[in-house]
């Protein structure tokens, strides 16, 4: 095939900028395919050398008509050469490739920001889906910026004429016409997204040869046409030595299970119903059976929660995620959990609630449910992800804390850093330390087995069928200490309740002690878990270099807390604890430690953005 | 069903050290016995055996059995051995459930159970009736029933736990009695030997809250008259002194006396393994009075199981992949050095 | 169905101002469109009609509707229908429902809804696919059918929403096809004017995810040859030149060339009334390819309603002991003075 | 028939000794039913103008092997000529019907406690199955109680002999010849309880002499008996003048359901699926269908809860029971209820936990479950009955609130208070307030309903179907403000969360102000909630007879609170929250106010007694 020298004409000179950072944003219809090349710019941008986040944001689950508001898909991303930690806050560029587009994203976009439109696709009928009664283009509303009106359509439907693909197909092949465009402007090599369409539509050879060529006249366009004013050139970042690759949060809880699995000489059952934003992970886990992996689709979350008890009783390694509305129907069975005191995890990819909610949103708002949504006094470790390849270490962290104290364990995640990207430096096996998992073996002497026998740590063994002499059985039953008989001694009862609940705590005398970034002590500490981190991390960062003295803590270990949490937030003045929710974890913490720590809470089913944060702690430290 | 281990046990090598909780008299300890006459025959061993159950009277049975054992959540069994079974395959895995954990609250997971076709063996214990919580109405207890919650009678048309297995698919249905101890025994050794899911439902007397509510076939004399007790590839005869029998006219089956004129020849013979269900369905709705009940097994087809299928796709991903090569997943399509 | 209110509408007087959120194409839409046809007729005021709904693409019906409605969550709609009816049963209540939200994760909450004979329509229309959540198998789906989640192919046995459906009792059970409008709006009207538990199951093509899942009932050319439409009373005959039919060998059915011999006499009679469903349940077994695929009104029976009889025992606790009296409530038993 | 005078000989005379108070428990085989003459012996001594409260204690629900300690079922009265909260502590006479009765509640007796046993049934095998190496009876280890021992089965056998019943049913009445004796002791009437024998035995007339004269033998017994040295008085208690009857909590809840319903104008749809404790219930409410109650045994609590919210979506007063475990299953579908705003209750009578733990004993440990077991920001209001009697009256309060606000509303109780009994004065219909419910009428104007617009309250209107011109969906997905139209604008959802928030802060302004017990200022506040009531106000009463600036406040609204909890709660030196479980209502209370609240809790499945609370407060105070 060409190559992109013979095939890209050198052009004439042209100003290149040089950027330390850029925000764009692709946005079109959700049938544009907006994802499929906002994650070529990404590899691409990551090839480059650059450091990226990125933000894909489609619409509820389900397709609207095409042109509408309802119907937009945006795909945002910020590459830099610099550390990078969160999407971007506001846009430097923006493709719109059509009116509702438009009017959905140009909120965002910076003064003088550079704006892409496909101006073929502001018609009649486009301006009216978008509720535009004059055309945005023509009325001046976008004098403020550097407007590239761009024939998307036709020199789409041109470019791929020989290729003899009908006009719905052809453009179907717009968004790789806006992605050259987009290559042409930051300066991308489109190698690697050639070598990706020839992959992808290697069986229709026709679609692969158009998408190629449209992505070569976008990348001309720019190059040629006068209403393209000049180019950036982002430099690479300073990253860690060694290989890198792009990684999801659902990806990295998929690849952080099979690792797990494999480091404890465990086999890895996923019981799992679909729910938005969970299922890729199942998707993801079903395309690996050669690593012994067994999927289970269940009939709901009630049958995915208990097949995954089955599993851990039979010695698997058993895992199951869903989504708030899943979570709750787990419950019941996540108690049976406790009770059995088996080990496994509960994957929570929190979205926007409550009930249905917003299911493509993100939000923060179970970390209660997972705490408390169970009868009784049910007491489960909590630890949450806090970054797209922090996913793929918490799931290691999670296994072990859950196979070395016999207890299930809850992993948080969320919608946002569950579906965007971040680098990720592909860690080797040698240094990844084993999980040693162990079961006591046979017994002849016909002495009856006690499952609740408890080491020092409260620890029951992890006894399994197959086992000759340790048959027992287990329940949800009150059970007497040592020998798990049902028990209705009243003391008993009040012993194994607190049994229960002290093995949980005893996990904090494993966990390392938690870490700030930024000064031992001062005016605010800024204490952040989950997906808030980046944009927790960025703020402070900001306002650390103009001097102010704020630390971050970021909390993975959210039930039990490390051991220092009391005297750490004791050093400073205030605490601020920044949520997509209504203030959950500051809840914990005031009743814990009894200090009036403030929040910064939002639920609009976005991230924070760095400024929102730093704006907050500026409001505290002045 | 679990491969044999070879060992050889007694009844007393399935017995637990727990003392049993149910009422005197109630019909739980006679299916409780045949079980551990059954196991031995089965040759699994107690440690390759696991017994999971939902919450009820019923569901007690596990922790009177020195075999491995769950007793669950209400309802949850089906779906908890399937995990356990699709994790371990190796192990002989029963669910023991009653007619509200089986078809009240278990319904759904019953039904998926079955249609998946896991190698696991189901006994449903039928009474009519909520024992554990003080006898409320079930799903199988008749239209008009009396009970705590239904002071002027049940108002919802019952279950047939037969139909709604073979309406789910199941590749092995049978039914028995828990006083006819023997026609029990065989019952559960057909289950255990079926390589699929197999759903047995058993008449269980809760002599507590709704005493004699299957009289007619708890009764060994009235038994003779209004059960009929199903052998493959044998006409549907019953009575005391055998000269009853069932006969087809088109769909509609009808009671016919054998003598003057109808003979067996005449009458509707048995056939565990039709493609279709239509056979088993039909026997499914024969109900007291009007018809003798079917025992026995009605329905026993091979089809693949779904741990089986999954082992295959692993061996086969394995196969054309190779073992699982983390190395070689994480650095799958686009990478980039920094040095 | 609720009594009519005289009034007469048209299919706008039920046609809401929310835009429409199914892919261009989904067979959705000509369900809808059929919907708000046989809506008028029926001749239920729109706000004496409720749609209640659970959770996927299906589910947003009640959206689309200027009637009262619920969309409910995954799996619940019968629930959710069955209070509602209960408590009103003044109300025409519609269940819409898909084969996810009504046999996966609902299957039970169908079940009961079903056997407890409410007055109620429930209509599920089964793309054998997860739409909303965009493509996982659903337990509709064939064996070894690659999806999302099952990219080696399904492994688990499919269920048969008409054999679920008779399986649990159904007095009313038809089938029909998204594509073939004048007979969805028949087998709609029919399901509403069925007083009891109507079950509909209608083939909806999910054009994105599960595109011609039904092909041969979709496409109207191959409709004839692979689709038999069932009518009350008339034998099965079927193919573009109405010249194939179906006959019973025992239990057997078999498809014969009519002609040369064979006469629609030979052929098995469609009956809707017979008291027991094993033929509803045999017609239910014909799937494609080997045999046509019944359509129409399998199944159509009269049984009290489970509102009927609650309200038969308010009138009668009401006849017997008087309006309830609170006073007279509170002071039966042993009471004392205290002066 | 005989009566009394002709039937119970006049007897020589025997020291009458008055009491103030009196403890009696009757203990035997759950066979032998001692639930029954309990509830006889709570009756008459109501009727002989005592105040009393109880304690039924049977063992977990399935019945175990006659004679075994698994298997013993007690009953326990105390009855007072004074006001009381308890139903006591030691006891002063414990009735043992078998050897296991006497092993598993000797412990409680009093020293020179009155101690009857069943001296028959101290055989051999019943000696064996209570693990009695040797029998009690002989070998002193009873010396410290005034021991009775009556051949109560012999003796039972002879006096029912000849109304010809059969062996084993004579002895099904040896519980009234128990009863007889007790009445003897404590010189109660044996009138009102020939009476009930009468009507429950009317269809076998044999039985129901037979039992009479076992009632009358007993009597006779301690009449004649050399080993019963005398007998008690306790005179009647001062009590609010009017008609009284007993009622148990759950009897309360299934009365103050039918009640609400009255004063509302609706029909009460009772959904439910059967479970300890809470069956009773449905039991009740299925019996008096004259109301026009609907019961609905759904197929599981997913159902029952689901069908409530549509039975409250067509206009029905929807309402559902049950105990933690099927609350957990419940809270998928009560988000739902918090998203729609459809007022309804959800009663929990808590037991211990978690999973199935002990289904017929007490426990508090479900008030975190459903203040936050549910996905998302899904606030409710929770407020919890304190007794037996304030069961009836919550119920009412709640549905105010209910229909009020527009919000689904939690019920705790628990299974001591649903199940012990106390009197309660009947109140008259006029006497209770009508609870106000309006719908918005028929509209015409063609203009598109608003079913989430809002009154100065924030609650939305309850239009119901059926009613012209107003039809509208509700679902789970967010919704637009007023037009309650599916909306996925990120400001909007931020709207909507703290909009459903308020709302319900906002009852906050229609309940009364938190009273106090005691001094309004002091060194100690006791805060009590649910079933710990009674004890911690005996135990305060205690306290402050000794002069201890000790208060009490009992919460009856926990979330939200009473607008004077801060200012009240800061005018104590300590706050004490006694609690059976580790601390659930001291965690919200520590982290709304950031007071350091100390707790007592246990978790034996038992309520807490006087003493507890007495010591624990004494151990703060000095
Ligand atoms: C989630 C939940 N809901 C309800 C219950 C109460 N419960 C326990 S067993 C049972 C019904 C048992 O009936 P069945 O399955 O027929 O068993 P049986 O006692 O008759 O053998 C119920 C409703 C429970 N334990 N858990
Ligand atoms: C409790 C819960 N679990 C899972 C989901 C995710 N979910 C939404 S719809 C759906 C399946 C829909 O399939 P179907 O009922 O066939 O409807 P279709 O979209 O095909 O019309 C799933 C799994 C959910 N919304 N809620
Ligand atoms: S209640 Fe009935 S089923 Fe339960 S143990 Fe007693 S007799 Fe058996
Ligand atoms: S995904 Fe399928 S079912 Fe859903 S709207 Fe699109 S075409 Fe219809
Ligand atoms: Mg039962
Ligand atoms: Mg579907």
């Amino acid at each position: 095939m060409s190559t992109a020298e013979s095939q890209i004409p050198a052009g004439r000179p042209r100003p290149v900028r040089e950027l330390e950072t850029a925000t764009v944003r692709l946005a079109g219809d959700s049938g544009d395919g907006m994802q499929l090349v906002g994650g070529q710019l990404t590899n691409t941008s990551a090839l480059a050398g650059n450091d990226v986040a990125t933000l894909p944001d489609f619409p509820a689950e389900i397709r609207a008509p095409r042109g509408t508001l309802a119907g937009v898909s945006g795909f945002q991303i910020h590459f830099a050469s610099r550390d990078v930690l969160t999407p971007g806050d506001r846009l430097d560029a923006l493709v719109a490739m059509n009116p509702a587009a438009l009017r959905e994203n140009l909120r965002d976009l910076e003064p003088h920001g550079v704006l892409i439109v496909d101006e073929d696709a502001f018609d009649a009928k486009g301006l009216k889906l978008a509720h535009y009664a004059e055309n945005p283009l023509e009325n001046g509303t976008l004098d403020g910026y550097q407007l590239i009106r761009a024939p998307i359509t036709k020199l789409t439907r041109a470019a791929v004429e020989e290729t003899g693909l009908g006009k719905s197909l052809s453009e179907r092949c717009r968004n790789f016409f806006a992605l050259g465009l987009v290559y042409w402007l930051y300066g991308r090599d489109p190698e690697p997204t050639r070598r990706f369409i020839e992959a992808k539509f290697k069986n229709v050879p026709d679609v692969a040869e158009a998408n190629r060529r449209a992505l070569e006249a976008g990348w001309n366009f720019g190059e040629t046409s006068e209403s393209v004013t000049g180019s950036y050139h982002v430099p690479p970042a300073e990253m860690a030595p060694g290989r890198y690759r792009n990684i999801t949060g659902n990806q990295g809880f998929a690849w952080g299970l099979i690792t797990a699995a494999k480091l404890s000489g465990k086999e890895l059952f996923y019981g799992s119903y679909p729910i938005t934003p969970a299922s890729d992970i199942l998707h993801e886990l079903s395309r690996h059976k050669q690593f012994g992996v067994r999927t289970f689709q269940a009939e709901d979350e009630i049958a995915a929660m208990t097949s995954v008890i089955g599993a851990a009783f039979g010695g698997a390694m058993g895992v199951t995620a869903s989504a708030g509305p899943g979570i709750a129907l787990k419950s019941e069975a996540m108690g049976l959990a406790v009770m059995l005191e088996l080990p496994l995890l509960v994957l929570d990819i929190q979205r926007a609630g409550p009930s249905t909610g917003m299911p493509t949103k993100t939000e923060q708002a179970d970390l209660l449910q997972v705490m408390f949504g169970r009868s009784g006094e049910a007491p489960m470790p909590v630890l949450a992800a806090s970054t797209p390849a922090d996913c793929f270490d918490v799931i290691r962290e999670s296994w072990r804390i859950a196979t070395a104290f016999m207890t299930p364990v809850v992993v948080l995640s969320d919608a946002f850093i569950a579906t965007s990207a971040e680098p990720w430096k592909i860690p080797d096996m040698e240094s990844l330390d084993p999980i040693p998992v162990s079961h006591p073996g046979a017994s002849s002497n016909g002495a009856s087995f006690m499952p609740y026998a408890r080491d020092e740590r409260l620890v029951r063994p992890w006894a399994l069928p197959g086992t000759p002499g340790l048959m027992h059985r287990v329940g949800g039953l009150e059970k007497q200490d040592i020998t798990g008989n049902v028990s209705y001694d009243p003391e008993n009862h009040n012993h194994m309740v607190r049994v229960r609940a002290r093995k949980v705590e005893n996990i904090a005398s494993v966990i390392p002690p938690q870490a700030v970034d930024g000064p031992e002590s001062g005016d605010l500490l800024v204490l952040s878990w989950g997906g808030v981190y980046g944009a927790c991390a960025s703020a402070v960062a900001r306002v650390q270099e103009s001097g102010a003295s704020v630390a971050l803590a970021n909390l993975r270990h959210l039930h039990p807390m490390p051991s220092n949490m009391a005297e750490l937030l004791s050093r400073y003045r205030r605490v601020l604890i920044p949520e997509l929710n209504s203030g959950q974890l500051r809840m914990l913490i005031r009743s814990k430690f009894l200090i009036d720590a403030v929040g910064l809470n939002k639920t609009t089913g976005r991230p924070f953005s760095a400024v929102e944060i730093e704006e907050r702690i500026n409001s505290l430290i002045i | 069903m679990a491969s044999k281990s070879g060992g050889t046990y007694s009844a007393d090598d399935f017995a637990s050290d727990q003392d049993i909780r149910w009422c005197p008299g109630c019909g739980d300890y006679s299916i409780l016995a045949q079980m551990k006459k059954v196991l031995p025959d089965i040759g699994v061993a107690p440690e390759k055996t696991v017994f999971v159950s939902g919450i009820g009277c019923s569901s007690r049975f596990p922790y009177y059995l020195k075999t491995y054992g769950i007793h669950g959540i209400h309802g949850r069994a089906p779906a908890i051995a399937t995990g356990l079974k699709a994790a371990r395959p190796d192990l002989s895995v029963w669910v023991i459930t009653g007619d509200g954990d089986g078809l009240s609250i278990g319904g759904n997971h019953l039904m998926h159970a079955i249609r998946r076709n896991l190698d696991i063996n189901i006994v449903l214990f039928n009474n009519r009736i909520y024992g554990l919580t003080k006898g409320q109405y079930s799903p199988t207890s008749p239209p008009g029933h009396i009970t705590s919650s239904t002071p002027m009678g049940s108002i919802d048309g019952p279950l047939n736990p037969l139909s709604v297995a073979i309406g789910s698919e199941a590749s092995f249905v049978a039914r028995s009695v828990d006083t006819h101890t023997k026609h029990l025994g065989m019952v559960l050794r057909r289950a255990a030997e079926h390589k699929g899911a197999s759903f047995v439902e058993v008449y269980q007397n809760c002599n507590v809250y709704n005493d004699l509510a299957f009289g007619y076939a708890w009764d060994r004399k009235q038994r003779p008259d209004h059960v009929v007790e199903l052998e493959h590839g044998k006409p549907l005869v019953f009575g005391a002194k055998g000269d009853k029998g069932i006969r087809l006219k088109g769909l509609e089956p009808e009671v016919v006396q054998l003598g003057n004129g109808i003979s067996e020849s005449d009458l509707l013979v048995h056939d565990e393994k039709t493609d279709e269900p239509a056979l088993a369905y039909l026997l499914s709705r024969l109900r007291y009075p009007h018809f003798p009940e079917p025992i026995g097994v009605l329905r026993a087809v091979e089809r693949p199981t779904y741990e089986d299928l999954m082992d295959g796709q692993i061996a086969e991903a394995r196969k054309s992949r190779g073992d699982g090569d983390l190395k070689a997943l994480f650095n799958a399509g686009d990478t980039w050095q920094v040095s």
